[in-house]
């Protein structure tokens, strides 16, 4: 930081003058439709200005007007890297609202769906922060890897990004009879690629220059802009979701927070990679667990919600995801709000790349791992 | 010796004198220099092609893809397929270019291209100039080259590109000085400039060998700083993929980003020629000094698949590196530069001098 | 603290205010002329420490406008619910909390954007999605005849 | 000479750190049968979906031009987009009484997200999932289908 802040104090003396550029809305590193206005001295970046909205879909606005096994539907689309974690958040809030229990065997095969989205999304927020720092082999590695679980995905949900694999009481259809033997295959086999991922990428001189000590992030800055997920835990947020209020088969497994107080682009990089170990290890102990039972309680034909208001916090991919519904006790919502991690993730990133380079923007962006659907929803 | 039926001299020297029986002096030049310049332009031309296509299937490999596989037999047609492509686009002049400098960078990018290959030795004879500076030549003309790009991104009129041209001209600024100072290292073994006599001097070991460990860093000095010079990966600062969109060359299309395109591939090649040529022995076969027998089998392969050979792994090497490495920060470049390459490169000299004092690469 | 704890601490701390016991949190209902204050409390109180806005938003119901704020304390874990009611729906006017928590300035510029909540002394009340001259989408009278299909 | 130790310490750390990269994209690129992707329509014959891939909505007929839909129209209020529409007709069974058939059972495919709640809320069963993918058409028209094949009634003892 005192480099860059130099730098901008030489040049007040030569009288240069800031320019503006848009990075997007058509941009590689933007990972979709976002537009940054930025403000640049020279290579510096001075100012960030996101402008979003470029795909808002009004999916606010669309659940007001359809029932509730046809929203979670609709939250496929939003974080679709994290599908299954937003169809549980509104499924867990209807059960909620309910009050109807799921059975074990439901609840320990939403976890373990929960933490191959996990694994999906962070093997392919590993493969595109690698292409952004210009290593382009990394992509097609991770894409590799994350191909498994979505053909897990496809033989049990049906489909590979948008599953749609809950429904308010339970599970669309049971597990396949394949499922266990797929998803222990594929373990066995990512537990000797994830150290693959360290040698190529995280112990390499060049990308340890590129993230250490960029983008820092206080605990303060973290907690004040709301920035959740591994990119919050960083600047050491404990904000982890399935710690501190737990849902679904979470209270019974054994998994550590991870967290670490540095803040830095290497960090976020890192809590990434040790999630994905995590992921592994909450998988293991439940895998060979899953108790037998119904795959779904039998709900009514038209689900009708109580009056009153409802809240379900979980923890998606990219940080805390939340489901806000209203109810007027008829079977479409009143009002629903999704609170998506990503939105206010990105909203710091002035905060993280302020004084950095252009290059140094576009790693702080990807170690934030930003779903564009996901904050304009 | 069984050398002397790859020797191109003979064969260059009797067309010379054949086309002086026939013609004036003048005609004669004029014939010999059409003859050169189209050789050439078939040669950037194809080669060109048959690189962007091995880079293709390299990266594809490494990727564990299988790269172009539809057009022609595993996709061998498939670079000649994007050039018609590519020949047949729209050339889209944006609002705002300054027309003038904006259509002629790709050709100065193409000369410099183009003046680079000249001094290149492909085999006993197959060189245009033999300059008594050849060494310096390449150096000095292969640094035109980024008046090209510096002119494409100052003329499209795009804040992208004049970011990618400027940290363009920062880094090949630095890196000439890597280039020159590790070539230097090598002239003080070799003792001319003359690229044939460097050549002819590795008769019986290549330079890599006789000169060792100062060479060796040499080498992969020059390596690191031809890499940077020709703006690939991990130095390709100026395109920048993910940061400027494409850098200097953004607002080109049709024909104009192929010249950039092909220039990119051909520096490329010029780069791991003269690697070859100053480090590997140019066309020279590879020898061992006390194996007889293995060295006469050696001597059977033509020198062309020699340099041919020799050139391809280096760029093998090159592709390596841009394939496996992410991209440096402009910063970190020029730190790498001045902190790093440059010290470590003259006291490499030093090394050197005293190597070929001392008489020990004898 | 458990949320009976912190509803009677609530109570006791803000009179004006109208605390009730949720399904799943406590829910507090303030005044909107007390709204910035209460929020200073909130967060600056040692005992509260409600450092942690994770969402804010709007509801429109049909006399009165509302604005809802999820709060949570990173130090003791508790959730608290405020919500602050303006009962003219039509130009509602909230002061904005964004110097308190500073992710609200975002979420204010959505509300604004969606349900048209005017938030006094915001440095940036622009839209944030939308273009201009939009309307209110999120409003309940909000009729689009071309892109809404009613079923 | 410390500070000229830790110099070359750095530099050999630093190329150490780099060759183990060029090792494991260098390892891939020497065991060129590894390779991961397949050539898609080269391989149609062996491409086989999961049974469970939700490609498209069909409507299964027995041999006697048979399907099980009485047209009682809970798919189409379940579709979230509106991607199915019921037309019925009623018909006189046998013993003179009125009942609900259906006429027509179409189907935007253009408009469908291949949710399945459709295929979850019919009692009788008698629309599934298709795994066929390849629905690319020249026209926009030719997306939307009418399920029930013509001249088909439904089976005999299915009830509402």
């Amino acid at each position: 930081m005192s480099e860059t802040k130099e730098i901008i104090i030489s040049t007040d003396k030569i009288h240069t003058d800031q320019y503006l550029v848009n990075m997007g809305p058509q941009h590689p590193s933007t990972h979709g439709v976002l537009r940054l206005l930025v403000s640049l001295e020279g290579e510096v970046v001075h100012h960030i200005q996101p402008h979003v909205g470029y795909i808002h879909s009004g999916i606010e606005k669309m659940c007001e007007a359809i029932s509730y096994p046809q929203i979670i539907h609709l939250t496929d689309r939003m974080d679709y890297l994290s599908a299954h974690m937003n169809n549980e958040a509104v499924a867990l809030c209807v059960e909620n609202a309910l009050q109807v229990e799921v059975p074990d065997r439901v609840k320990y095969i939403r976890t373990i769906m929960d933490e191959l989205s996990r694994l999906a999304s962070h093997q392919l927020w590993w493969c595109v922060m690698g292409m952004d720092l210009g290593a382009l082999t990394t992509f097609f590695y991770g894409l590799r890897d994350r191909e498994h679980i979505l053909d897990i995905f496809e033989e049990t949900c049906g489909a590979r990004m948008t599953v749609n694999y809950n429904l308010p009481g339970g599970l669309m259809f049971d597990i396949h009879p394949n499922f266990q033997k797929r998803v222990k295959d594929f373990l066995k086999e990512f537990k000797t690629k994830l150290p693959e991922y360290d040698e190529l990428l995280t112990g390499n001189v060049i990308f340890r220059q590129r993230v250490d000590n960029i983008g820092h992030l206080t605990l303060e800055d973290a907690i004040a802009w709301g920035v959740t997920g591994p990119s919050g835990r960083g600047s050491g947020f404990s904000c982890d979701v399935r710690k501190h209020q737990p849902y679904s088969a979470y209270p019974m497994v054994q998994f550590e927070e991870k967290l670490d107080t540095k803040g830095d682009s290497f960090v976020r990089y890192r809590l990434r990679i040790e999630e994905m170990w995590e992921s592994i290890h909450i998988i293991e102990q439940l895998i060979d667990n899953i108790p037998e039972g119904d795959y779904a309680v039998k709900m009514k034909g038209v689900i009708k919600l109580p009056e009153g208001e409802f809240y379900q916090r979980v923890e998606s991919a990219r940080g805390e995801f939340g489901v806000y519904i209203v109810s007027d006790g008829k079977k479409n919502p009143y009002r629903v709000k999704f609170r998506s991690p990503g939105f206010s993730n990105l909203f710091a990133l002035n905060k993280m790349a302020a004084g950095h380079k252009i290059a140094d923007l576009v790693a702080i962006m990807s170690t934030l791992d930003l779903v564009i659907p996901d904050i304009d929803r | 010796m069984g050398f002397n039926i790859y020797d191109f001299t003979g064969m260059t020297h009797n067309m010379h004198v054949s086309f002086m029986e026939h013609m004036s002096p003048l005609m004669t030049t004029i014939v010999e220099w059409t003859i050169i310049g189209v050789c050439y332009l078939l040669f950037i031309a194809l080669f060109g092609l048959f690189l962007v296509y091995a880079e293709r299937k390299v990266c594809a490999m490494f990727q564990q893809r299988m790269g172009p596989m539809r057009v022609g037999y595993w996709g061998l047609l498939q670079t000649i397929a994007d050039f018609i492509k590519l020949l047949m686009k729209e050339l889209i002049t944006p609002k705002g270019v300054d027309k003038f400098l904006y259509n002629l960078a790709p050709f100065i990018i193409m000369i410099a291209t183009f003046m680079a290959m000249a001094v290149l030795p492909f085999a006993k004879g197959l060189q245009t100039l033999d300059f008594d500076i050849g060494v310096f030549y390449v150096t000095a003309v292969s640094s035109i080259g980024v008046i090209g790009i510096l002119i494409a991104g100052w003329s499209s009129n795009n804040k992208y590109s004049l970011i990618g041209a400027m940290r363009s001209g920062a880094q090949i600024l630095s890196y000439e000085l890597s280039v020159s100072l590790s070539l230097v290292t090598m002239i003080i073994l070799a003792g001319s400039m003359q690229l044939s006599v460097i050549v002819e001097g590795q008769r019986d070991a290549w330079f890599i060998f006789k000169g060792h460990v100062p060479a060796l860093i040499a080498f992969v000095i020059f390596l690191i700083a031809g890499t940077a010079e020709t703006n690939r990966g991990p130095f390709d600062l100026a395109e920048a993929e993910s940061e400027l969109t494409a850098g200097f060359h953004t607002e080109y299309s049709g024909i104009k980003f192929a010249f950039f395109f092909l220039a990119e591939y051909i520096n490329m090649f010029i780069v791991a020629a003269m690697a070859v040529t100053v480090f590997l022995g140019g066309w020279m076969p590879l020898h061992f000094g006390s194996l007889e027998s293995f060295n006469h089998v050696m001597d059977f392969i033509p020198p062309l698949v020699w340099f041919f050979l020799k050139v391809g792994g280096v760029i093998f090497l090159i592709m390596w590196f841009k394939w496996t490495f992410p991209r440096l920060r402009v910063d970190q470049i020029l730190t790498l530069e001045w902190k790093y390459l440059l010290p470590i490169n003259l006291v490499n000299i030093l090394l050197m001098s005293l190597v070929v004092l001392t008489k020990f690469h004898l | 603290m458990t949320n009976e704890e912190l509803q009677a601490y609530l109570t006791g701390e803000f009179p004006k205010a109208e605390v009730t016991l949720g399904k799943q949190y406590v829910e507090m209902i303030v005044k909107s002329e007390d709204l910035v204050e209460t929020s200073i409390k909130l967060k600056g109180m040692p005992q509260l420490s409600m450092d942690y806005l994770f969402c804010l938003t709007g509801v429109d119901y049909p006399e009165k406008m509302q604005i809802v704020y999820h709060l949570e304390s990173t130090k003791h874990r508790h959730v608290l619910v405020m919500k602050c009611d303006t009962a003219d729906r039509v130009d509602p006017k909230v002061d904005s909390v964004r110097e308190i928590w500073r992710t609200a300035k975002y979420h204010e510029r959505e509300v604004y954007d969606l349900m048209g909540v005017h938030f006094n002394n915001h440095d940036d009340l622009r839209r944030l999605f939308l273009e201009d001259g939009w309307g209110f989408p999120l409003r309940k009278d909000y009729k689009d005849e071309v892109r809404i299909v009613e079923r | 000479m410390n500070g000229l130790f830790e110099y070359i310490k750095t530099v050999f750390k630093g190329v150490g750190t780099l060759l183990t990269g060029m090792k494991i994209t260098g390892s891939y690129f020497f065991r060129p049968w590894k390779h991961v992707t397949q050539q898609y329509p080269e391989n149609r014959e062996t491409l086989k979906m999961f049974d469970r891939f939700r490609g498209e909505v069909i409507m299964p007929h027995n041999e006697n031009n048979e399907h099980l839909c009485t047209g009682c129209g809970i798919c189409e209020l379940n579709c979230p987009n509106g991607s199915i529409e019921i037309i019925s007709m009623s018909v006189l069974t046998e013993d003179g009484k009125k009942k609900r058939a259906i006429d027509k059972h179409i189907y935007h495919l253009g408009m469908c997200t291949f949710c399945n709640l459709c295929v979850k809320a019919c009692p009788t069963g008698a629309i599934i999932m298709g795994q066929e993918f390849e629905h690319a058409v020249w026209d926009r028209t030719k997306l939307t289908k009418v399920l029930n094949l013509p001249g088909s009634k439904i089976a005999q003892g299915v009830k509402e």
